[in-house]
């Protein structure tokens, strides 16, 4: 990452969301506390009583309502917010459905933590795999600059005319949310530049009387899913001319995937979120001694980047793909999953598998990124997969 | 939006609706097993018809008479129930 | 460069603080930080952890501190906790210490992997100053003297932005206390 | 500032504007659409209308058809108070931001949707002091689903989930004081209101919409599917459940209580109970004791609402 525009300040993964947030000029925000999240929303209320942001904020009895109150704020055409993590995430999931299907504009910051049970206020990203579906777009930061810029980035991407869903930026709970890092941060009128007040699409209005959320039953219902799908689909290329004219403004570069070493790597490890700089600080060493590997992180989650992973993969041997999750059951935990499937009609791809690391907060230290350095090196000489899942740093 | 279902493309987004007031291109006065036959020289534009029609299907004039609309009346017989002075009697549809 | 700095006390000490002030300090200074608390609900008298890391590249690492190149125990109790406070340090690495006098086990061992130890009485800098055993700021300036890592300035103004919404009378008492036990760490002579 | 009340003296000051359409699917001699038709004329100015999921929101818009002329917002069940407070949060700060003016906001929600489910969110929005119109419409259970019991199924009613079995007769526990809760949030004005008393229910609603802050209002909504009713006989039921001091209209108001008809002497329960199917099994011999035990209750809420209103009796 160069280091780009702004004034360098330090600051916690949430103070930093809450910065950006303030400096959008949000209008309504909407939250209930929870760990590792709470700082941020704390932030904002302070914000306001303080008179720094002219925003109304709403003090909700529970996530579900926190969601659903910026769901209709979003409706009623205002620039909305709200923050949460796991089990906060868990209770406001049938409304992540409606806020995407209602075509809102809601940008969610979710400070990734475990699900219960056992209770676990460290980081898993069970609640960012838990939205995959709902349709909205995701982003992960792997750093605090990138938990302030995806904020700002977000609520751009949400309001385009050719986008208009509802984004959540996730950013690992505690590892970033309540570590200080120094980053950049631009000026306020820069950021008014790049994200002018919001132009809502049929915002309520009592002159032009719309019905939001209406039974849809069979003769309908598959069209506008169809409908979603496909406008989720095309806001893809949109989000990369938005990330284009981020990286310009903030002169920091945002792409939807992150490589290193792969115009060489015979082996590469695939990861999300804070760990991914973790991947990468220990594949430059073993880079320098001379082996071939390299990383692969995503910064946008959804959509899915499947054509940016097809090019990256090609001359990979083989890939480990890390999941900070675990599904039960499936083939293989989350990313693993979409991976897999994104790749599985490439004509030239690598042998995969699948890592668990890291739930609840157990430390991804570099000693196990260079183990599973060796199990993929191992793959890639046996030329075959052995065993599909894994797990490191877990007592056995 | 008329009888002809549209494709995902021409539907608006979020599935909204964008014709208020649309429900009266659909019928309910099919429903309807028995019909409420007003008889204006009774009325006494008490108005409570009126008020009670749960459609609404009793259209008020300005002089406080009123007329039945069949195409959405399904017949439920409040009106004529209400009526202090039976100027409202429901009849067999057919 | 990439220094590594483990923070070592209780619950309500200001372990925390102690770890964030030495990152805002290196910021100041166009330096690199990742200043991250030890994770988990904090218990007052709890040993806690505090994690920095300062280089000047942008950090890639988020992970804890397994290696440190030193290690700062606030806690003047923990010195006797030798096998805790100095996992994993590299050798010839730095220890600061809040001691009139490191105890006989923990010199023990530092000389035998060679650490530079240093030390101060931040007890009675911070009952002196503060009236209370509020050890953070006296053993950052302990710290700062003993590392030369960052400049005294730098961590005077961290001070004072931290602290600016306390009222003055704080950013001034915790001033004198990074400053006091700045002049006062000395380096022990095994 | 003190607004001039258009309170009503007769149903001929009703505006005949309609903006709520008849082709709605709501069921034949529904009590649901007076209420709505009556709202929407009783507040004139611009308005929200936020609905929770229920028989008044699958029955108006099904897509593409939708029977509303005013901004009309659905959410899903348990949400239609938060939904509307982050609508009312959202107008509150553009107008001030962008000089957008404000709607009032009107909630609609079943028992379902108010007693059960959305009762914290409606407790929330009521103490975050939002300002907003909350109507529940009380058809006595979960109409929507097919007439299971919720909390305020009135005692003795046989639901799908609370059959007038062998052993047990209906349902046993006594409904809910939503009126009470309300006022123990503080709001301004909360009121009980009935379709046979079209003119009281009017003024409340005009009263109401005059408050800014949160307000409370609990309808007593004829379903003749539910309560197994001849269609016919929706007001004559909701007149008798008025009259037999089963719902007692009163009113909330700046800190007291008043009672709007005053039923000196009530008509026998076992009339309003006739007439419905949910409660035939009441008037079994047998069930003699649960019909007693309703009476109780029927007086003691009557008293404890005549001492509310400080009427000696």
């Amino acid at each position: 990452m160069t280091e780009g525009r702004g004034k360098p300040v330090g600051l916690s993964g949430d103070l930093a969301v809450a910065y950006a947030v303030k400096q959008a000029d949000v209008d309504v925000i909407a939250a209930y506390p929870i760990t590792p999240q709470t700082i941020i929303v704390e932030k904002l209320a302070e914000y306001v009583n303080d008179g720094e942001l002219n925003a109304a904020f709403v003090p909700v009895e529970s996530e579900h309502s926190a969601l659903s109150a910026v769901v209709g704020a979003s409706l009623a055409g205002a620039r909305v917010f709200t923050a949460t993590a796991s089990q906060g995430l868990a209770l406001m999931y049938e409304i992540l459905w409606i806020a995407s299907g209602l075509r809102t504009t809601v940008v969610m910051a979710l400070a990734n933590r475990a699900l219960s049970p056992n209770i676990n206020i460290h980081c898993s990203h069970d609640d960012a795999y838990a939205a995959r579906d709902a349709g909205w777009i995701q982003f992960f930061a792997e750093n605090v600059q990138e938990a302030y810029d995806l904020t700002l980035l977000a609520f751009r991407v949400s309001e385009d005319k050719k986008v208009l869903f509802p984004s959540i930026i996730n950013l690992d709970g505690f590892i970033l949310s309540h570590s200080l890092e120094r980053l950049l941060v631009l000026d306020d009128k820069e950021v008014k530049e790049f994200l002018p007040p919001k132009e809502p699409v049929n915002p309520i209005d009592p002159d032009n009387p719309k019905t939001y959320g209406p039974l849809d039953l069979y003769d309908y219902y598959i069209e506008h899913k169809r409908q979603q799908a496909e406008h989720f689909k095309a806001s893809y290329p949109r989000i990369l001319e938005l990330m284009r004219e981020f990286s310009e403004f903030a002169g920091r570069e945002y792409k939807p995937i992150k490589t290193y070493g792969l115009e060489d790597a015979e082996v590469a490890i695939m990861i999300l979120g804070s760990s991914a700089g973790t991947a990468r600080y220990v594949a430059r060493k073993l880079r320098a001694k001379g082996e071939k590997v390299g990383v692969i992180s995503l910064t946008l989650y959804r959509p899915f980047p499947v054509n940016e992973l097809l090019e990256a993969v090609k001359g990979l041997k083989a890939l480990a793909v890390m999941d900070r999750s675990y599904s039960f059951g499936s083939p293989g935990a989350q990313l693993f999953m979409d991976v897999t499937a994104a790749l599985i009609n490439a004509k030239e791809k690598p042998l995969m598998f699948n890592v668990i690391y890291g739930l609840g907060g157990r430390d991804l230290m570099p000693d196990h990124i260079v183990q599973v350095f060796e199990m993929a090196k191992q793959v890639a000489k046996e030329g075959e997969v052995k065993e599909a899942q894994v797990w490191v740093g877990v007592r056995e | 939006m008329s009888t002809k279902k549209l494709g995902w493309r021409e539907l608006p987004i979020g599935a909204i609706i964008t014709t208020p007031g649309n429900s009266v291109e659909y019928k309910t006065g099919a429903w309807r097993a028995l019909k409420p036959v007003y008889h204006k020289e009774k009325c006494v534009k008490c108005l409570l018809c009126w008020i009670h029609c749960p459609e609404p299907a009793i259209i008020r004039h300005e002089d406080d008479t009123i007329e039945i609309d069949y195409d959405y009346c399904k017949g439920c017989g409040i009106c004529a129930n209400v009526c202090p002075v039976k100027a409202i009697e429901m009849v067999m549809e057919r | 460069m990439l220094v590594e700095v483990r923070w070592h006390g209780r619950g309500g000490q200001g372990v925390v603080t102690s770890s964030e002030l030495l990152a805002r300090a290196a910021i100041k200074e166009g330096m690199y930080v990742y200043h991250a608390p030890e994770f988990g609900p904090e218990r007052r008298g709890a040993p806690v952890r505090a994690y920095t890391r300062i280089s000047d590249e942008p950090i890639e690492l988020h992970c804890g501190i397994y290696e440190p190149d030193a290690v700062v125990v606030i806690d003047p109790l923990l010195q006797y906790d030798v096998d805790y406070i100095l996992a994993g340090i590299k050798e010839g690495g730095l220890l600061v210490l809040n001691a009139k006098e490191p105890a006989d086990v923990v010199v023990a061992k530092a000389k035998e992997i060679k650490l530079k130890v240093w030390y101060v009485d931040a007890y009675t800098i911070a009952m002196e100053i503060f009236g209370r055993p509020l050890y953070n700021t006296p053993m950052l300036g302990a710290f700062v003297k003993a590392s030369g890592l960052v400049k005294l300035e730098s961590v005077l103004e961290a001070i004072k932005d931290r602290f600016a919404a306390m009222g003055e009378e704080i950013v001034n008492k915790n001033k004198e206390a990074v400053k006091r036990a700045y002049e006062e760490v000395k380096p022990y002579e095994y | 500032m003190e607004k001039e009340l258009k309170l009503i003296k007769s149903i001929k000051e009703i505006p005949i504007r309609e903006d709520f359409a008849p082709g709605h699917r709501l069921c034949t001699g529904c009590g649901i659409p007076q209420l709505v038709r009556m709202v929407l004329k009783a507040i004139p100015g611009p308005k929200v209308v936020v609905n929770a999921t229920g028989c008044l929101e699958v029955a108006t818009t099904i897509f593409p058809y939708t029977s509303w002329k005013v901004p009309w917002v659905h959410n899903a069940f348990e949400n239609a108070a938060a939904t509307a407070s982050g609508i009312e949060a959202a107008f509150r700060i553009l107008e001030k931001k962008r000089g957008i003016k404000r709607p009032k906001i009107i909630v609609f929600g079943g028992d379902g949707g108010t007693f059960d489910i959305g009762l914290q969110a409606l407790s929330g929005a009521l103490e975050r002091g939002h300002d907003l119109i909350y109507i529940c419409y009380d058809n006595e259970a979960y109409m929507n689903t097919g007439i299971q019991r919720s909390s305020a199924t009135p005692k003795g009613a046989a639901t799908t989930t609370s059959p007038a079995g062998r052993v047990i007769p209906g349902k046993l526990e006594r409904k809910k004081d939503l009126i009470g809760i309300a006022v123990a949030h503080g709001v301004k004005y909360a009121a009980t209101m009935n379709p046979a008393y079209p003119i009281d229910m009017y003024n409340k609603i005009v009263k109401a919409a005059s408050i800014e802050g949160p307000t409370v209002l609990h309808y007593f909504t004829p379903c003749p599917t539910g309560w197994r009713a001849d269609p016919s006989k929706s007001i004559e039921i909701a007149r008798l459940a008025v009259l037999t001091r089963i719902w007692p209209l009163y009113e909330y108001e700046d800190g007291k209580y008043k009672i709007n008809v005053l039923v000196k002497k009530p008509r026998p329960v076992e009339e309003y109970f006739k007439l419905q199917g949910r409660f035939r099994h009441l008037l079994d011999p047998k069930n003699k004791w649960l019909l007693e035990e309703i009476k109780r209750d029927i007086e003691e809420n009557w008293r404890r609402l005549l001492r509310l209103a400080g009427i000696e009796e």
